[in-house]
């Protein structure tokens, strides 16, 4: 048990570019690299990918403000911008109904636009987006009517859109847990042979979950057409990164599983845009995996039962507020003269109209049926839950009378 | 059991007090008599948790003491195992029931075997908090009641307060105890409030002990946590129906109270076991199962349960439909095989 | 249940087979049939599977339908949700019973939940196959019954076999069911042979019906799986006692045979719950809880269980104290309060 | 949901570095890097380390058959050679246990010895080592009972040996489980103010449970003074590695939780335990987790239960056999002339003792008490099991009559 002589204790690592080499006498002749015969390396080892592509970015990949986006179609950037104002209307009225007392509760994504509409719009009708909790807005970029993605978190219903039809699957609430499920759903769509990629969303704190981890292993082993996009916000409700991670960046994570790793400016648009396309692209090309991570911030409070002020100075929204992803587009559109104040006024017209009907239907009371508790259990209920309902039927008749 | 009661109470005055307040004051109370208590979990440090159970804990004790750990349940409580085997005390906070299941390899198969598996060299005084049930309004994963699971898993105490007093009592006793204890908040209970003295809180029975919390002749209605204020409230009631029903509050679901339990049906004859998670396989088959044969020559009726239905909690709209309120439990009441039914 | 029944028997000679080539033989039809069905786990393909259940299957299906996986159990159930949501039937294999703990997560929060959190659109027609029980003289953590855990976990159907024909049926009954069902395999029967055919297989009920293996007026023992042979084996030695014992094999644990317990008990007016896993809030429990209440007036003696303690599972040299075997059923026989007891 | 024209659909990833960066005429005035004044980066924005001193070594760390080997303490080579040649025997005799039933079940570290044993050698004695189920080796070099390290295997309890008294966790079966108890009780050891380090052991199979990932990123966030040791012997029983990973190395995992990685030749005992006393005293000094892979082979089939021939031809396993750890460091010893055939015949004749021993202590009928099933569940026994013992207690007394 005692600790030998040989450990240096000085906590200095020798690395292998590091290696003394500088041979004194030897038993045996050396090779030229100072080995000797009959002394091999372990037999199956070579290093199984080159790691120096999988590395991410040095910087989070820009965009706007830079050459590059001279090259982009200018009908795309209106349509990301349009998104972007919409999505902005969008969580402005969704906090407003919960205030209202007609949603339980509203996380918002007010400050993280581009990356939700960007997640979105980097997708082909064939594919299917996986949402966290938080990516209702995703949901409705996709194109999910804007009230049927809010059931789950007014309470009528756990998801209220039909995931086949619309190929978005049940916002995940229970962190990192759907994205096995973008993985086996994109293995199934290969093995059919059908061109489907699958798209994930996670936060920065879902990261540090397990199933974060054997998701991405799963994907990068079995080649999967799936993308991650971790929205790094910044915060996992209270929880800053540094108390998440010790990792250079989240996209270096990508390395340990073989993949790609992205790193972008997750308030640039056409950056995350045309970062995840091309993933997403890769994937459908028979390339396996990409996990990319986008820089943002969640500059609204956690949900608005949150209090921010708990755990954030406002000194550190300011410089986020400043960086904001519709300003940095528009800015870049009217630059570029590709709108002007009456295209921005219908944009912003738009969304209103937008907001106005969502607003009407949550108004409205939904009409449940209590019964349906039993409905969708199983295939068949069981004769377990006939009695049961059997007992609630009686139970509601009674109060009728 | 290997748990303390509550430290010796001194005469003080007793003001209104929530249980998320009490609970509070016994981590305090624990943090500063022990260095080796530490309190962890996702927000329990500067947020002072998404109920601020813990608010102002970090405060006082420093991040090392409460601490913000990554987003990880096994991770949690994996490393909570790892610093009880070097002799320290966590008590871990699972942000909501639903999101202990990720913890569930830690739990059954660490936590509550490690002692067994060492023949005691390595205990596990882990306190594991969990808010949990229903009533609030939760969206999916925030209304489970998870209790059945752990009860089945020997080596884990079950432990759950339907009052103020208890709360901090057992809250104690739990964090005292060398044996890992998974301690239930009832979700809609945290802010009830009630007189008690954060100077002087009861001194509370070791765990295992449930109580009378209202005596009855007619028939034993035997419950715990958030079902503890329904079933007062059906007994109130059923005095109108001309029954005098008898509420037993478990307090400690493992160890089981089998002394109290059964003496309370041995003397009304009738029993009904009320709870909110899923009937089948729940609490409630177990307490009916060992009062039925434990009480058999003494009972007029079969022992009845108003449990939650077996299906996923349902979404907030609805689950006034699911939870067992006082209409239900009074309307098992009246099937209690009554002379004259 | 949305089951299928097995293929129409054609006449075909029987020859003796073991469980485990009834399950791969399930498998393997199931796979030929339908193109959608795919079995994972860790294992399972170039290897057979620790038990070799799964052998041969990968070199003629093919390693994209018969997948080792990479080690990890949350992962494959997770990855296995995602091919079900596409349209696939995976059949997962979690290696032993103790090592589907980490899936718990996504057990309990989707596949159980999918269907029902989606009104119907994304069904989960999932086979979990779980290796469980003792007697094997495994090592700590392979001989697990888990079965309660599933039973309380609303959306699950939970199916265990007892015979080398309802290996077969079962088996193929669960793949084809549209939900999940949970399909627990006694370790310890894997070898036992019974004359069976995999040209004819018996048909089979839909999942959810007990069969009485033994008929007997005495009283009833209520079982399944591993402990099916058990109470056989004990009514044979009870009729010495004059005992006329009946014997009820569950196979489905959920749903539940209400109607062939009930009338079983009904007639004897006695019965007890026989299994392994750990009584405290076990199958035992929910059975004798609801048998109590629905048969209570034809109840001559109360409900008992032999189940195994509320202790972990036993190392392998003192596994037999804990498992209920033969005597310890006749002992519960005889204190079911006989005249002149 | 309308795919954008933006995606070049090609798969092809535009790097940050091979950013367009040729501006044509552009709107404002471009800075020197050709981004524009107003679009300012992500502001929180900084590489949180620098991935390159992460990165694990390009090749196998060796030592022997090196000229560096030169400068080991000769006495610490005799030492880890007395230790692999034991090890040999002890995983021969183990497994000869096995066939005579006196074991239920084996899983040999043949071919692996080396790194067992340094990973003992490595600790200092206030220091914990966390065992896999295979490492009773380890267990063993340590300085637990041989006998005593097999009571699992034996099967007449869980674990054998005194955790707190030996600083040995329990085996562990449940794979990877292990590592978020050795993070726990490094970090718990720090707060104390104690300078203990914790060497955790697992497999390449176990790198893709979820625990593991959770266990480094909790060591790294924490600055915990954990070492993690993997074992990539190539296979999880049947399942060889590029089933269970596609990453460069395993070593590489380290980057993406900002914890230093090393790749070391597993079957050169000298520099398995060189690059654990590195990592194990870096981490005593205040340094934070390190992830070590060691190349090594499961020469034998994963259990004595075990077929390998199913999945694996011998052709694969005879260039192993040529890089045995025993064989290299003798080879060593015996060219710098410090061990003779006499210390070999020696080292080997102690070895025999202990198996001759171990063969004798296991041949003895453990005495069991069936009581004791109830002794160690709760610090004191619930009712309910006084109950359950009382029964038990009856049915021997009514056996013994
Ligand atoms: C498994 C699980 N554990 C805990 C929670 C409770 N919870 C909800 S949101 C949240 C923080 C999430 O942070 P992050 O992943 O960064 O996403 P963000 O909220 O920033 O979008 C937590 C801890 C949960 N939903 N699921
Ligand atoms: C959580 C868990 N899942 C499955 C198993 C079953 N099992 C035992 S050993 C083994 C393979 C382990 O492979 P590896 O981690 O490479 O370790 P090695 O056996 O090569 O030492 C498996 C799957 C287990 N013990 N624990
Ligand atoms: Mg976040
Ligand atoms: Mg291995």
């Amino acid at each position: 048990m005692a600790r030998s002589s040989l450990a240096s204790g000085t906590g200095k690592r020798a690395r292998s570019a590091e290696r003394p080499s500088s041979g004194q006498g030897r038993p045996a002749a050396a090779r030229p690299d100072g080995t000797r015969p009959g002394h091999t390396p372990p037999p199956d080892w070579r290093p199984r990918v080159d790691p120096g592509p999988l590395l991410p970015d040095r910087e989070p990949y820009r965009l706007l403000g830079t050459p590059a986006v001279a090259d982009l179609d200018p009908q795309l950037l209106r349509e990301l911008y349009g998104q972007l104002v919409r999505g902005r209307r969008y969580n402005r009225q969704a906090t407003a109904l919960t205030q209202q007392g007609r949603l339980a509760v509203y996380p918002s994504t007010t400050g993280q636009e581009a990356c939700e509409v960007a997640a979105a719009l980097a997708l082909r009708p064939q594919d299917w987006l996986f949402p966290s909790y938080r990516d209702t807005l995703a949901v409705v970029a996709r194109g999910v009517d804007p009230a049927e993605a809010l059931t789950l978190l007014r309470g009528d219903w756990h998801s209220g859109y039909d995931p086949r039809a619309t190929k978005v699957a049940p916002l995940s609430t229970p962190l990192a847990t759907q994205l096995p499920h973008a993985v086996g759903l994109a293995h199934a769509a290969r093995l059919r042979g059908d061109d489907t990629v699958a798209l994930a969303l996670v936060g920065d704190g879902g990261t540090s979950e397990g199933d974060f981890h054997e998701a991405l292993n799963f994907a990068a082993v079995w080649k999967a057409p799936v993308v991650f996009l971790v929205q790094n916000n910044g915060f996992a409700i209270s929880v800053p990164l540094d108390k998440q991670t010790a990792a250079p960046s989240l996209a270096h994570k990508a390395v340990g599983y073989g993949m790609p790793g992205r790193l972008v400016d997750g308030n640039d648009a056409p950056a995350v845009h045309q970062v995840l396309c091309e993933a997403v692209e890769h994937a459908r090309a028979g390339g396996g995996p990409t996990l990319v991570e986008a820089l943002t911030y969640r500059v609204d409070a956690h949900t608005n039962a949150d209090d921010a002020t708990r755990y954030r100075d406002d000194a550190e929204v300011e410089p986020w507020r400043a960086h904001d992803p519709v300003a940095l587009l528009e800015r870049e559109l009217r630059e570029r003269g590709l709108i002007d104040d009456a295209g921005i006024r219908a944009v912003e017209a738009a969304a209103e109209e937008m907001a106005a009907r969502l607003r009407e239907e949550m108004n409205a009371e939904p009409v449940l049926d209590p019964m349906e508790l039993f409905d969708h259990v199983y295939a068949e209920k069981t004769s377990q839950l006939r009695e049961q309902a059997a007992q609630l039927r009686a139970e509601l008749d009674a109060e009728e009378e | 059991m290997g748990t303390a009661t509550a430290p010796a109470p001194a005469p003080a005055t007793r003001k209104p007090a929530t249980m998320a307040q009490a609970l509070r004051q016994a981590m305090r109370d624990a943090l500063a008599e022990d260095r080796d208590v530490h309190v962890m979990g996702e927000d329990v440090g500067t947020l002072g948790g998404v109920f601020r159970v813990t608010d102002g804990l970090a405060a006082e004790f420093g991040p090392e003491r409460v601490t913000d750990t990554p987003l990880a349940e096994a991770g949690i409580l994996g490393t909570a195992v790892g610093m009880a085997m070097y002799g320290l005390r966590p008590v871990v906070e699972m942000q909501f029931d639903a999101f202990a299941y990720p913890a569930m390899e830690q739990l059954i198969s660490h936590v509550s075997r490690m002692r067994n598996r060492t023949r005691g060299a390595l205990p596990m005084p882990i306190t594991i908090r969990v808010p949990y049930g229903g009533g609030i309004g939760g969206v999916e994963h925030h209304s489970d009641s998870s209790e059945a699971y752990y009860l089945h898993t020997p080596g884990l105490h079950v432990v759950t307060p339907a009052t103020v007093a208890d709360a901090y009592g057992l809250l104690r006793a739990a964090i005292a105890s060398d044996d890992p204890v998974v301690f239930l908040e009832p979700k809609r209970l945290y802010w009830g409030k009630a007189d008690w003295s954060a100077d002087a809180p009861e001194t509370v029975p070791p765990l295992g002990r449930a109580v009378v919390r209202r005596a009855g002749t007619s028939a034993t209605l035997i419950t715990y946590g958030p079902s503890v204020p329904v079933c007062l409230e059906a007994a109130e009631a059923a005095r109108q129906e001309g029954w005098d029903l008898e509420v037993v509050d478990l307090r400690s679901l493992m160890p089981f109270d089998d002394e109290t339990v059964c003496a309370s049906v041995r003397r009304t004859g009738r029993a009904i076991v009320v709870h909110e998670s899923a009937g089948f396989c729940g609490t409630g088959a177990e307490i009916a199962a060992r009062v039925s044969e434990r009480c058999f020559h003494h009972l007029e009726a079969p022992v009845l349960r108003v449990a939650g239905f077996d299906i996923p909690y349902p979404p907030p709209m609805l689950e006034r439909h699911h939870l067992p309120g006082v209409d239900r439990v009074l309307d098992a009441v009246a099937r209690l095989q009554w002379e004259g039914n």
